[in-house]
């Protein structure tokens, strides 16, 4: 299995902060998996994608295996 | 010298800023900024959610090209996480420098950086409901500055 | 608030730093700066002559201008004067604003006037002699930023 | 008696911090009273004048009476 973890307001778009999903796991894959509001939003150029804490350059190269985890970044509003 | 921290609860910026200074005698200037939770209008509370895997890493990432850009001799960045009250700081960044100019500088450079570049999502409660904040076109402005 | 002082003898940072902190809760923003006396090569010691009628005086007129200019909430502004040793602050400057850019930018711009626009002499002891200190060009460069 | 004081470096050239002097003093009686690279330092337009505290924007209008008390200010070079 490919853990997703949904940071800032993706948690609530996708209703939980994690979810489990059948590894492997690619773009396309992904997109397929979410629907609505959170599909538009991942789909978002700003919204990026983390694999095991290391950002992808392209998200459209995801290519998550069993055990990994695939982090989807909002853009960010700190300090 | 490099320190970086992420905090889960309150903090006190004088307990951290003393020994700093106290850690750097002679060395010229320090510049510090403490930014706290305003007292805004109706704001309740306010949390600022990171992601483990990434958020510390990045802020080493942040210290480590601040320091090699303005020439410090020494960094410290403690940023809150979690949930805020108003007057509470959220983040301390304190540069030690040979001169001013860099200290002052370093401090402008890593807060820009620290507000539109690391991983952080902030949200606000206001009448008891939690409201996330989208990033401000000013916060982008602020960074494009260093080029 | 303005509070502006010149001081004969050591001073501690945080103990003006912090009370000043506290005084301002939920205000969004404290930069600070603090410079020290730097040990440098062979200084032994550093004096900062002054000239009682004028100094504060134009202390409290820089101070005012500064809070103005950046819409403070409050600032603080502490000299000293006399022989000073190696690591021991000569100044500390602190800015209360809602925004960090105005907190930085004050401190930035008084610390400028400080060091090129405000009546102090300085001079430093080398292997037992005094010998006073001419302004340095980029001061006068520092302070023709602020147009 | 006009009270004049040397600031800074002038203090050095002066051999003294403070000196009295024959009141009225306008900028020649001034000039006048000092001597050698004390008198071109002051001569120097680097060099400023007071007089109670005021600086003066023009120093060859000083125009200082008994009591006054008249600052020679070299350049600052502070904090």
């Amino acid at each position: 299995m490919v853990r997703l973890v949904f940071l800032g307001k993706l948690a609530d778009l996708a209703g939980v902060a994690e979810r489990e999903i059948e590894a492997p796991l690619d773009w396309q894959g992904l997109v397929d998996e979410l629907h609505g509001p959170l599909r538009e939003t991942v789909m978002q150029d700003r919204t990026r994608i983390a694999v095991n804490g290391a950002l992808l350059a392209d998200k459209a190269a995801l290519q998550a295996r069993a055990g990994d985890e695939v982090a989807l970044l909002p853009p960010v509003s700190g300090g | 010298m490099r320190d970086v921290r992420l905090l889960a609860e309150p903090f006190v910026p004088g307990e951290y800023v003393g020994p700093f200074t106290n850690a750097h005698p002679g060395l010229g200037g320090v510049c510090t900024f403490v930014g706290e939770v305003r007292s805004d209008d109706d704001v309740e509370a306010l949390e600022l959610l990171h992601y483990a895997p990434m958020t510390l890493a990045g802020m080493e990432q942040l210290a480590d090209q601040t320091i090699e850009r303005f020439g410090l001799m020494s960094l410290l960045i403690v940023h809150r996480t979690g949930v805020m009250l108003p007057g509470e700081p959220i983040v301390l960044v304190s540069a030690a420098a040979r001169h001013r100019r860099g200290a002052i500088d370093a401090v402008d450079f890593a807060m820009d950086h620290l507000k539109s570049d690391s991983w952080f999502w902030k949200r606000e409660k206001r009448g008891g409901v939690w409201n996330w904040i989208e990033p401000r076109g000013e916060d982008y402005a602020d960074i494009s500055r260093w080029g």
